[in-house]
């Protein structure tokens, strides 16, 4: 995993810390911004956001209508406004939705948060164009030969995010409770949400 | 530019490394690099285009080397040399002075006068009508930069089918060499896997990725 | 495989640096390494392809990072590994014997009976005849191997055409793997610039690559 | 230079170490034998094949018909018998001829010894083929617009050598002059062969 991993080498260190110092010199970074700045990112880790919209949607059809048509109304029912970038890419029996950014690590971070460090390495991003169902299978998830996949290269700033098929095993359970039980895995595409445990058939 | 970052469709990097529980940040230093760019791009001292070309023009194996904070963190220093907000030494002679002086007390200055009128966003008005319409069958351009780009060469001449229309956006190639924001329409299209890879495709596979209009030809010409 | 190694018309490596004088070898290692090849291939341990196919296999950096010699070092001691001439921790060890003791007596062997009745060159008698001819229209496939191929990406789904016809010689997909020599007709395939760079391609410029039978196909197929 | 540049790491010299102390116990490396197989390029480092063949044609139309059609009787009249995978490539006042090996560092060593170090490293073998009159110009070789340049790729085990045009002021010269005057770069196609010095028009 060090290979493309995050370090404390001293002389990175060394050149954050000469850089903080420079940019608070010239007023272009105040005390207590980095705080502030990164504070929603630390305090609201996982993928709410993504998570109740999806939540949502398996309970609401006219909302997952308005989500896979137009997010940006949808969002803003859950405060983010003015957002118009975010495209849903839905997941049906016949089609599968991967996220990927080859050329960087271009990802939803306003409704996923800050993406984790596989997607960002050249595995990832190198494979998921050429060989997604042998990628998918490595990571766990088998797709059948018969259900299309389709991956998304987020070249632009248009941002994706996946809503996956509802698990079986959840009949009656709330919008809380769904959304409970959707991880961010799911919303890139390289997981399914999962059944249950203990449940029965749907 | 064809770089070492555009990596759909490369081999050799190995299996996808998942860490378990991954914190938000690994390190201190991160969540400083985090924070350091909202400053300067809030005060147009460079875009995010340009953000992304000083990524791509790292040294290829620092860049395959370097973590993903390591490369916002050269991008910003190098950034902000370009643009003279550092000036040649500077940061060095910072790191010298630290090291010499760990208590350094850093007086907090004024920012500087925006140097430019930074519209929010990405989306700007159409000027023109839009080329293509869903459905339109494509080319991608054959077109090997030395500049920024946002059009990966496993793309480049290929042949696909425009799936939407995303609007009128700032042009990156331009945008990122402080050219002007030349925004052009945006377009989704969708890119069989048997045209991207050939016999190596997967079946039932497509790529959709989002292309600006001058890098797209409809179809009939080549 | 799109490895790194795969480097025609790649970005961002900065100028061609001219060592003055360079003598031929920098090291006595390298005088070794340069030595080193010759006693397994002889015996069959390994073919050149398979050699090409062991640095081509480095990890990216590595590859990257590495002087010429050490990448041959690295592929030596990857195919004598794979072909179980050096067991797994061996050489290894034999750097732990040697630090130990830098006197350390070697005892000269005798040579292992030759594993294959490697023939001579590269030549082999055609079986079928060649499907093309000079001046013949030609269409590089558009195939993503993981495996080794001698045919690089920049050339891959472009249209050129037969300039002369090289005989017929080792496959190296195919030998680099231990599969086989499978001799293919070669032929020297013009591609203009303009064909495989686009608006990017200098005028009066064209390039001239060697290219096994299967990995071309009529222009008019595609 | 360092970039791409050999090292005496003493990793990789206790690698080789090894290496060379297993090889000879398994019988496949003899003592000597290192010095045997480099000496004949640390005795005659030179292209001195390749510049004598050269040279000769440049005297002699019927070898020079010979040499560019097919080598190998030629590589024959100096001693090097059975090759028959070099082709010369043939300057002309309308066509540059250039060699590269894009995937690793194929050469024709065989006629101009073992290739320098620039020949084997990143910039050249990237460059070669989407830019080559940049390239040339930056390593001091003006090609002018109006004359074609071919860039030979050496994918296969094809080994090719350019035969470039004879400089103005050689008339007269003996083969022994002309060889002398030939040295590797023009050879690859990185260079012309120079105009002697004090030399008149031809």
């Amino acid at each position: 995993m060090a290979k493309f991993h995050s370090t404390a080498d001293p002389y990175i260190v060394s050149r954050v810390r000469a850089l903080e110092s420079l940019l608070m010199e010239k007023g272009l970074l105040e005390p207590g911004m980095v705080d502030a700045v990164v504070a929603r990112f630390e305090n609201d880790t996982g993928p709410m956001l993504g998570a109740r919209l999806v939540a949502r949607a398996w309970l609401d059809p006219e909302f997952k209508r308005q989500l896979v048509t137009d997010a940006t109304p949808c969002l803003e029912a859950f405060g983010l406004n003015g957002y118009d970038l975010l495209v849903i890419l839905e997941n049906t029996p016949d089609v599968h939705n991967l996220v990927v950014c080859t050329l960087c690590s271009c990802y939803p971070w306003q409704v996923l948060g800050l993406p984790p460090t596989w997607y960002k390495s050249p595995p990832y991003r190198s494979r998921a164009v050429l060989e997604p169902r042998a990628l998918l299978a490595e990571m766990g998830l088998i797709v059948p030969e018969a259900k299309e996949i389709r991956v998304w290269d987020s070249s632009a700033e248009l941002r994706y995010m996946v809503l996956p098929e509802r698990p079986a095993g959840t009949a009656g359970w709330s919008e809380e409770q769904l959304a409970a039980l959707i991880t961010r895995d799911p919303l890139i595409g390289v997981a399914l949400v999962p059944t249950p445990a203990g449940a029965g058939p749907a | 530019m064809n770089g070492v970052h555009d990596m759909g469709g490369m081999h050799g990097f190995g299996p996808v490394e998942v860490e378990q529980n991954e914190p938000v940040f690994h390190w201190d230093w991160e969540r400083t690099v985090y924070a350091a760019i909202s400053g300067p791009m809030r005060r147009g001292i460079f875009n995010l285009d340009a953000f992304r070309r000083g990524i791509e023009s790292m040294e290829p194996v620092h860049y395959l080397r370097a973590s993903y904070y390591e490369r916002w963190l050269e991008t910003i220093i190098s950034n902000l040399e370009e643009q003279r907000v550092l000036a040649p030494g500077e940061l060095d002679g910072r790191i010298v002075d630290l090291t010499a002086n760990p208590d350094l007390v850093v007086v907090t200055g004024r920012p500087p006068a925006a140097r430019l009128a930074m519209l929010p966003g990405f989306r700007r008005p159409a000027l023109t009508p839009a080329r293509f319409a869903p459905g339109d069958a494509v080319l991608a351009r054959n077109r090997h930069t030395a500049g920024h780009t946002r059009l990966p060469r496993y793309i480049r001449a290929k042949r696909g089918a425009v799936h939407a229309y995303r609007g009128c956006m700032v042009f990156p190639d331009s945008n990122a060499h402080g050219r002007g924001e030349a925004p052009e329409h945006v377009y989704s299209v969708r890119f069989e896997a048997a045209e991207l890879w050939g016999e190596s495709g997967g079946r039932r596979e497509a790529v959709y990725i989002d292309l600006w209009e001058s890098y797209l030809l409809p179809a009939e010409e080549r």
